[in-house]
């Protein structure tokens, strides 16, 4: 059955539908739910299954969409609510940071608000500012959220059933360049536990914590380097908040290198969080500085021109790994294949 | 209204009134340690609506939620415990007098962000449409509310779900120290905007108990059956300053005169006076329902202030639920 | 209207038509690397409005902004360039297609979250207010903004103000696939809507070009004149898909039938043939409109096509303001 | 002249009048800038002095709020605008996020947005989960913005003084808890330039790294730990984004120790950042692990009770520099004297 290969989108509709099969009290709504797109493949059949009381489209209202779900939570519902981009959400901080992460806290944990957010991170394709915030590390400091950000198919379908059983207000970001990804995906229910991360590959030179679609490029980092005979650990966070330091740190200490990798801008980042706590508890562990790669601190501008070198990949994180190992190898026959470094793949004709 | 449930009415707005005067009281005393917005004055919504309501019956509110809560049938010494920041507090000390709940009378949680806890409402009102109960969610706010964005797109998805929820609007003319001149059209009428944003909607005194009663015994069947949600101004005034025990008036946002003016329409006052002049009520009677009450009020107050603390360590637990 | 102003309009109209349909066409080629949202079958509004404003007036504009853009004067070839990502784009690259500004004619910029551009116009007309000047500041949006609570606030703010303001909606019926019937209470007028809100409000269609140049004429030197925000909304139709170069009746949301009924109502065409049956146009004369039209925007793609990307180094620049 | 001592609250006041005066296009609005208590007394008489178009009053709309701000910052206006809590401004982060912040870069640079944003933090008598965010760590981690933390009265004029003349959007914390503090203020206009942080005192036994209401507190310690020979170099970080890095690397090479103090929750905080840089950057100069001090990742409770031990303070400031030193001293006497732990100081009876 390791051959039942699907893409992440049909990770992400199977396990929806597995949820709302199991427990009448699952619903799911956001803008265009409902529509021919259905939310990038992911929604799609759901109302015809499910109905329309339960799986509905909505006003263009954000922070009204989440205090819906937060009051259906308050009544016992598990709503699965989206937005298409991160950044539409932000209309909606009010009703998450003071609404749906405190409810559980400010009324003494009487009761709980079973939410799981869709937020889908845009990229390539002049997206431009406004359509390719990634935001983790907004969610990730907020007290009372958890942030999941799966990496493969498998792992799509497994958080998000986790997700939307867990009993608090879960951010359950997508990469859209994930989307599209192949890999195994069993075709019955599971779940992947929240706050545990998933060492990808075994080695011993140094500790990679990568998230998302960072851990697409540090397996091929991975892969030229142990040509090269380097040998990494690879950690594939999973969930963001709360962090799984239990591996982390059990595989920093055999390694004695840290190189974290994030999708968000590297000021005040998760990476940058890593990398503080390593330092502050592992510190003697510690055989070189600890360093992190991620999107430079500026918007993300639009033009194919401007974003030609904007998303590291692949080869910075080689040539970071060899400057921490002061090692030097050629690095040439990594540079993107692809010219076409604002597509995820050369099917991608746009136009969003 | 059956004399029985004018009884009741005048009951349930005394007992608001004589706890939020308790607060005021003793708030000095320095042992409330949290911010308070008294609703002294504006009683009649919060007993007519929360006596109508049924025991299963949703209700959120905002920060000005005490007199909602009593209303509604909150439990009087949980509410106290919880101003004074004890264990047996309704929110056992995390959330303090902006943050009440009591799951016993399905009063679902009142939040101190204004427009916070309006499309909480509608959440809680799609569930009922969903399991098609009969049961209404009510939304309390305040004039200053109408101001936010999310007052506007929860009108809306209540009117396009034709939701079961009642809004109840309490006019008080300020936000804070802020005039309705400063915030909102001249001679715009909110309840002509709601109707016309597409919720069947009414203004009226919200002084006169009587006519709350009875709009509102009117329009809540409707809503219970499905005829859609309904929004009700209530023309009212608070008495106390904003936040805290004291009076304002002096401070010079509004007017001794103006004060004196609402003082005079005490929706207490008012009803009982005509109750004693219609004789379905005796003064003798009058004095024993406030005794009774103020022995209540005093009991609860004990019972809040022999409540011990939570412990320090307390404040790192429920961040997640299991 | 004279006649002078009538042929300016056609023209307008055409501009942005033949511009919209030029980027559907050359889409394929995959050089115009960004997300399009052209306006095909709505340009009267934005010729219409856009003549009628003065240069110096101010205009926000929301993703759907070509047509606005070029109805105020906006440079054509700066804004090719600007969605072919390139230096000489009016947003030099960083913006793309949602992102666009033309500070000759006081385009202050149209961004791409349903609302965002609101207020923005708002604090714009405020200046206008406080330097007493005969301004006005245009807001370009989509019924689907009208669900998003900033509307509100900002008529709200406009109308507490009196700002010079006028309100553009564009009713197309539908927020990407999803028809109004799933977002807005069934019935209800938005203009009515924004009326009760407090802002003097029209509705019209918004492909009789005519209708909207009389309209407008007559508000404008209102809203100059301190009288007070106005608020129109067109009820029009885009043509093609909610974003990109193809046509999307297929895929479910909506009909083939309704997009050809609505096709009928093509504003050039009816406008075209208008003046064709008064004589106040050749058919040599619009053929050689067109015919010139068609050259200048072609010489713009030619423009945009040879203009150099920017070097990615640049786009670690301009994130702070000097 | 240096005995001019004023509150903090003067001096924003004074600041606001200096600026107002000096140039007609800042104006000044926010809920209740005009009512009686005047924004804590910040904005006392501003509308006397310059009139009801400059200075006014808001329906609560906070993410209008902001976006007028913007559109008036594209014709040529300064505004200063403000809430009275942090969390309010939670309604606001489109506007901030996606406009404010990105304007001036997604336009190619053409607009900019000079806007001042004061955020005041609220701290005891039950303020509680919705009214005592701090939150610096979202608006640090957004390239465009700038971020802003006074501790003393001094700092809080030249630097409001800064912000409203800076040509970008600037998020302006103020902590409730110094406003009454009273510090010299010298009269005239003066400008502390942005992204300067200032050393407080120097020392050689560790660099500590504070902000906002956390300066008052390492004082207190750095004089306890002074009486028993420990040398503490205090850096007051003043602008938390763009961060002063010269100042403090110099700071840390010389020292070899780093604390970094913060008032928000830690979890992917500025603190977290910081020792993540000086890791990166400095770990070679590093004698010992870096640390930090800042509050637990959960919301603020309301009751008495329940902040007893909430907010760390001087004490705790000591007792984690005793440990990185690995030294033992005994700080009973540093214990609060003042019973009520709530309150800015005996003179505070409430209601907020
Ligand atoms: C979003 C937000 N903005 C501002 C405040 C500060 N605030 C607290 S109560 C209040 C007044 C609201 O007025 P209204 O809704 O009329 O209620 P009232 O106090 O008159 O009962 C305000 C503005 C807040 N709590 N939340
Ligand atoms: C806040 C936000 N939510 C959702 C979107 C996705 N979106 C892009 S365009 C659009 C449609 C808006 O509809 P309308 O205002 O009617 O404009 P139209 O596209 O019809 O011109 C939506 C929902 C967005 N850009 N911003
Ligand atoms: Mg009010
Ligand atoms: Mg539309």
């Amino acid at each position: 059955m390791t051959n039942r290969k699907i893409s992440f989108v049909r990770a992400i509709n199977e396990a929806l539908f597995i949820a709302m099969k199991k427990e009448k009290k699952v619903i799911c709504f956001g803008l265009g739910v409902d529509d021919p797109m259905g939310t990038f493949g992911t929604t799609v059949g759901l109302q015809e299954e499910f109905g329309i009381e339960r799986v509905f489209d909505m006003p263009t209202s954000e922070n009204t969409l989440t205090g819906v779900s937060i009051g259906a939570g308050l009544a016992g519902y598990r709503s699965v609510i989206s937005h298409l981009r991160v950044d539409f959400f932000l209309l909606a901080m009010d009703q998450l940071v003071n609404g749906a992460a405190k409810w559980h806290y400010m009324f003494g944990g009487k009761t709980s608000v079973p939410i799981t957010i869709r937020l889908i991170v845009g990229r390539g394709w002049g997206q431009g500012p406004t359509h390719s915030q990634s935001l983790q590390s907004w969610f990730a400091h907020i007290p009372g959220l958890k942030v999941v950000m799966p990496s493969t198919a498998y792992n799509a379908k497994g958080l998000l059933i986790a997700s939307i059983f867990d009993n608090n207000p879960v951010i359950f970001i997508e990469h859209r360049w994930l989307h599209n990804q192949i890999g195994y995906v069993p075709k019955n229910e599971y779940k992947i536990p929240l706050q545990k991360a998933k060492i990808v590959k075994k080695g011993n030179d140094i500790t990679i914590v990568s998230i998302s679609f960072m851990v697409v490029e540090a397996i091929k980092a991975i892969n030229f380097l142990n040509q090269h005979k380097i040998s990494c650990e690879l950690i594939d966070l999973r969930t963001i908040s709360p962090i799984d330091y239990l591996t982390i740190n059990r595989s920093v200490k055999k390694t004695g290198r840290l190189l974290v990798l994030d999708t968000d801008n590297a000021n005040v980042s998760v990476a940058s969080e890593i990398v503080a706590r390593i330092s502050m508890n592992l510190f003697n562990f510690l055989k070189t500085a600890p360093k992190m790669i991620a999107l430079p601190d500026v918007p993300t501008p639009s033009s194919f021109g401007l974003t030609k070198n904007f998303y590291p990949g692949s080869k910075e994180i080689v040539e970071k790994i060899l400057k921490i190992l002061k090692k030097s190898i050629n690095t040439n026959k990594l540079s993107n294949s692809n010219d076409l470094h604002d597509v995820p793949g050369s099917w991608f004709k746009g136009p969003f | 209204m059956l004399k029985k449930e004018k009884i009741k009415l005048l009951k349930k707005m005394k007992l608001i009134r004589l706890a939020e005067e308790s607060i005021a009281e003793k708030y000095s005393d320095q042992k409330m340690r949290c911010p308070v917005h008294l609703c002294t004055g504006q009683e009649a919504t919060a007993a007519a609506i929360g006596l109508l309501l049924n025991k299963n019956d949703y209700v959120v509110s905002t920060h000005r939620s005490h007199g909602h809560y009593l209303g509604k049938g909150g439990n009087l010494k949980k509410m106290l415990a919880e101003i004074y920041g004890k264990t047996d507090g309704c929110s056992k000390g995390y959330g303090g007098s902006m943050h009440l709940i009591d799951l016993n009378v399905n009063f679902m949680g009142s939040t101190a962000i204004v427009g916070n806890s309006l499309p909480v409402g509608a959440g809680l009102a799609l569930t009922i449409k969903i399991e098609r109960s009969k049961k209404i969610s009510c939304i309390f706010l305040g004039e200053g509310c109408i101001e936010e964005g999310v007052f506007h797109e929860t009108v809306n998805f209540c009117a396009v779900h034709k939701l079961p929820v009642l809004f109840v609007c309490e006019n008080n003319l300020y936000s804070v120290y802020s005039s309705l001149l400063f915030r909102q059209p001249k001679n715009r009428s909110i309840a002509k905007m709601v109707n016309a944003m597409g919720i069947k909607s009414f203004s009226i005194d919200g002084n006169d108990v009587n006519k709350i009663y009875e709009l509102a015994s009117k329009e809540l069947p409707k809503i219970r059956s499905g005829l859609g949600p309904r929004f009700i101004e209530f023309k009212t005034y608070r008495w106390r300053e904003h936040c805290g025990p004291d009076f304002d008036n002096h401070i010079g946002y509004r007017t001794e005169k103006e004060f004196q003016k609402w003082k005079k329409k005490d929706p207490i006052q008012q009803f009982q006076t005509k109750l004693l002049k219609n004789n379905e009520i005796t003064k003798q009677e009058i004095k024993k329902i406030d005794k009774n009450l103020l022995n209540k009020i005093n009991l609860a107050h004990n019972y809040a202030e022999k409540s011990p603390f939570p412990k320090p360590s307390e404040a790192l637990k429920n961040v997640y639920a299991k």
